[in-house]
């Protein structure tokens, strides 16, 4: 076990409070596990609030400030949170305007949000729930899960948030919320497994010098193994995955996320592979981010977000935004 | 009819589904990191021991209020897929408990029932998916007629899932190569229909 | 190989092309390995330029910007960049104010950053250098190549790019940038050893469950080897070791820096342990950063860098910065 | 005396020692991989690469300008610690060599201590800091006897490296721990002595 931890117990209560001491603009309940904005609630601002399983940091408590989300849940390692952390984050975030929550498509954090939205309600807060789906590497249907969220949960909480700090409604903002889900699409490739502090060892077996190609976050697998690829060909194979589904007639945000292992020097070089697919592809890209944001503890690998913006949502984009993990614009 | 049962034994039964699933986290564990995230050991440890520690606390004055809390515990403590699911099914089989000081067998039976109904009701899925209810449904069948049927019932279910393909949960991203696993959920369900059974023979034919 | 590249050779301007697409408020110069504001050369403002081996990153690309660094030259992987680069680098951004270098005491920066020193004088360059040397792992000595530097190095750049910015001459951009050194002190640990590209393999062998205590960013061996420690321990040990040196008698600022392979997650609950033991110190910590900041590939570990600040130093800590990777203020 | 050499002597050299640098930059890095950065193959490969190309595109006239532009191109490909190092090598032996059309074995022996000299100024280090100079200095000494006593001389200064603790360079940072392993640097100065002496060898007796 390489890790940097006292005992897998106390990881995520360690986490917190290392994240309370370094930013004083944050309110961090290790206790009660609930990481928030110290201005909120925000007079009249319709409040977001997120969470999941921890292990995908900065997601989502780096993404809490003004401009993005007011409070963030974490649960347990790749576990989803209470419902309690939700209902407790809400009461404390909400001005009155009413929470957004967004969710990603994982049956634990539906069905935790779910209950914890109930809850909400019982207490007098108006709730509105979004939820994220945008991986194309699982098939989605009826009769299943559905698509996991990944990569596209940073677009709708940065778009999202930008629209509640410009005051818009809490219909609004989760319409917004819901069209920049419908225009994101995903896809994740791992060259290593992430070993979780509580297993202790890798959560699947990927020999070196194989991929496994539409990977999840939590290490699910994806479409297929292979033999080691370039990083033009994973550019390839990955950009024609989420463009294929997306289908994009206008500019796109795009995010070349790390999984958390791999060196920013080779997210850089890989950019500059999908840029390139994407220029063959005639597509156009409004912004590029790249960098570790919605990880798998210490996974060597990465994704490929598609965002398709309008006007508005470009300009929601290019809104300031001041978290941990994500600024810009003053 | 057998005998009837006492908040009591709702307790020890509970606390020994503690001890087991402490037992057991490991197997648990393995399974989930074949066919999911390799946490459903650590989330019923940590849920169980909650309840453990609040029955041991706070221990309710009817079979219902026992299991209305041990539900309860289960959604504040759990998270994941198994927190709310395993929380409904206590939860709502404790209400459908009602008042009573003591419960029967086939009452109980009955409330699981409506718990179970609840559980396929709260996460869409149905026998066959490849879920806890393939060990749910079959045991609280069988309860009618016995504890030691439903044992059976949970277990063989659990097993019967090994050939399934997944279609709820973490586990059905994997398509078709989540056959040849037994389902976490599935087992953990045998596991507390195992002790509910023991508990039910420790202290007297049921 | 675990890795997300092409081939070897193209690494670095891979990632430089990379870049490029990910930055437009940058001019990224592939060819000749030069990142560099845009906006360069500021009229009357001092120009700062750094460099050296790649792999760090963001450093020091990643520290492009307003407020910070004017231009950074990456040389190949772990090897620090030629003359030529930093002559054309400074010829690019100086306004006529002077150039400052900030270069990491390792043999080949200090010879190439010299050699560039005097040709850009011959160009007419008015030239200052700054060398980092803050690893107290390293027993300094007049007769061996003394100190390296490792994560001081941000707060140089950061603390005299806002004094530059803030339109201080040349002579005391040098002065403020000699003093950030001097109060300095970094001790590294690494969890497991980076692999490099060309080579393939790990540049050391390191057991898991054993640490090296004191290592270098290119993994040059440190003090000892150890079994597992605690994150507890670890913070204990490494804060130790710099505060031994350092002798703080005022407020530090406090870099909790991963060197690419750690969760962020980890790196916040190592920074609950750092805090700890400052507060156990009595060592008033101003400002807190996490992150992975001055990296080593995909090397597992992290180090603590502290820097004493007075009144001046925390307030141009605090002005405004805009880069890739540091980014605060209006 | 023996015979001078022109600048297409110094130009067969330089190819030949890229060559060797090509063919034995594993085992350089090897070395380096043991007590430095695993990059001084890498390194001597990119630059001495470079220098083949540029000599084969411009050859110069006279021997000093070969050295001069040699050195030149070292310090503008290499980077790292051996690029100034064996530029101004390099550079500074051309140097010395001035304008003239044909140099002997002896007047090269007297500009390589120059360049040696320069070395050894620019980095701080001197004989027995387990660094090139452990085979420069000897070697270049040496070569006022012959070529074949430069290359033994370089050779051995080399392998004398492996008992020293290094004082300057990313190896002395292993403190101790340095001692028993080859020092880079000092071996692929040995190198280019070998390639030198191979060189005036193919082209009659020194
Ligand atoms: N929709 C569902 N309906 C019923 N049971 C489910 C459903 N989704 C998952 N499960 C059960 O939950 C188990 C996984 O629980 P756990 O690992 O604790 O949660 P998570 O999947 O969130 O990590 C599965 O093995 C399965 O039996
Ligand atoms: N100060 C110095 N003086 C002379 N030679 C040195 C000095 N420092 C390093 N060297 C030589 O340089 C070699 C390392 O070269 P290289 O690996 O290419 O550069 P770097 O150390 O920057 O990675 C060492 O083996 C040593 O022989
Ligand atoms: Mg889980
Ligand atoms: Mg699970
Ligand atoms: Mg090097
Ligand atoms: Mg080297």
């Amino acid at each position: 076990m390489r890790m940097l931890i006292n005992v897998p117990e106390t990881v995520v209560a360690d986490a917190l409070r290392g994240m309370a001491a370094a930013h004083p603009e944050l309110t961090v309940d290790v206790e009660r596990g609930i990481v928030a904005r110290r201005d909120a609630p925000v007079a009249g601002k319709v409040a977001l609030v997120s969470g999941g399983g921890s292990g995908h940091e900065p997601l989502h408590g780096g993404f809490v400030g003004p401009g993005m989300l007011s409070a963030a849940c974490p649960g347990a390692i790749f576990t989803s949170p209470v419902p309690d952390q939700m209902v407790r984050a809400a009461a404390a975030v909400d001005s009155g305007a009413g929470v957004l929550f967004v969710v990603k498509n994982y049956t634990g954090d539906v069905l935790n949000f779910e209950m914890a939205a109930e809850l909400a309600e019982d207490e007098g807060i108006q709730v509105a729930k979004v939820l994220v789906d945008d991986d194309v590497a699982v098939t989605d249907s009826l009769y299943t899960a559905g698509r996991r969220g990944t990569g596209g949960t940073l677009f709708v909480e940065k778009i999202a948030g930008a629209a509640a700090e410009a005051g818009a409604p809490l219909q609004r903002v989760e319409a917004i919320a819901r069209r920049v889900n419908s225009r994101c699409r995903s896809f994740g490739v791992a060259l290593s497994a992430c070993t979780t502090p509580a297993k202790g060892s890798p959560t699947f077996e990927l020999p070196a010098g194989e991929l496994e190609l539409g990977v999840g976050i939590h290490g699910e697998p994806g479409r297929e193994r292979r033999g080691m690829m370039t990083s033009r060909e994973i550019a390839d194979y990955a950009v024609d995955a989420v463009v294929e589904d997306l289908r994009p007639s206008g500019p796109v945000l795009a995010l070349i996320n790390g999984m958390g292992g791999t060196p920013l020097l080779e997210l850089y070089g890989f950019n500059a592979e999908v840029q390139r697919v994407l220029t063959e592809r005639g597509i156009p890209v409004a912004r590029t981010l790249v960098g570790n944001y919605v990880t798998s503890l210490d996974m060597a690998g990465c994704s490929v977000t598609l965002c398709e913006v309008d006007e508005e949502l470009l300009r929601l984009w290019d809104a300031p935004v001041r978290t941990p993990a994500l600024r810009w614009g003053r | 009819m057998g005998e009837a049962f006492d908040a009591g034994f709702f307790v020890r039964w509970l606390e020994a589904a503690a001890l087991a699933v402490d037992r057991e986290a490991g197997l648990l564990t393995e399974l989930d990191s074949a066919i999911g995230d390799a946490d459903h050991g650590a989330n019923l440890q940590r849920g169980f021991a909650a309840v453990a520690e609040l029955l041991a606390k706070e221990p309710p004055a009817t079979p219902g209020a026992v299991l209305v809390a041990a539900g309860r515990q289960l959604i504040s403590t759990v998270g994941g897929a198994s927190g709310p699911l395993y929380g409904t099914l206590l939860r709502r089989t404790g209400k459908a408990l009602g008042e009573d000081e003591h419960v029967g067998r086939e009452r109980l039976a009955e409330a699981f029932a409506v718990g179970v109904a609840a559980v396929s009701q709260l996460g869409g899925a149905q026998v066959g998916d490849k879920t806890m209810l393939d060990a749910l449904v079959p045991a609280v069948e069988a309860l009618r007629v016995s504890f030691g049927a439903a044992r059976t019932a949970a277990e063989e279910g659990a097993l019967a899932t090994v050939p399934l393909q997944a279609r709820k949960g973490r586990a059905s991203y994997l398509g078709e190569r989540s056959i040849g696993h037994q389902d976490p959920g599935a087992t953990s369900s045998a596991l507390l229909f195992a002790e509910l059974a023991g508990t039910a023979r420790a202290e007297g034919p049921a």
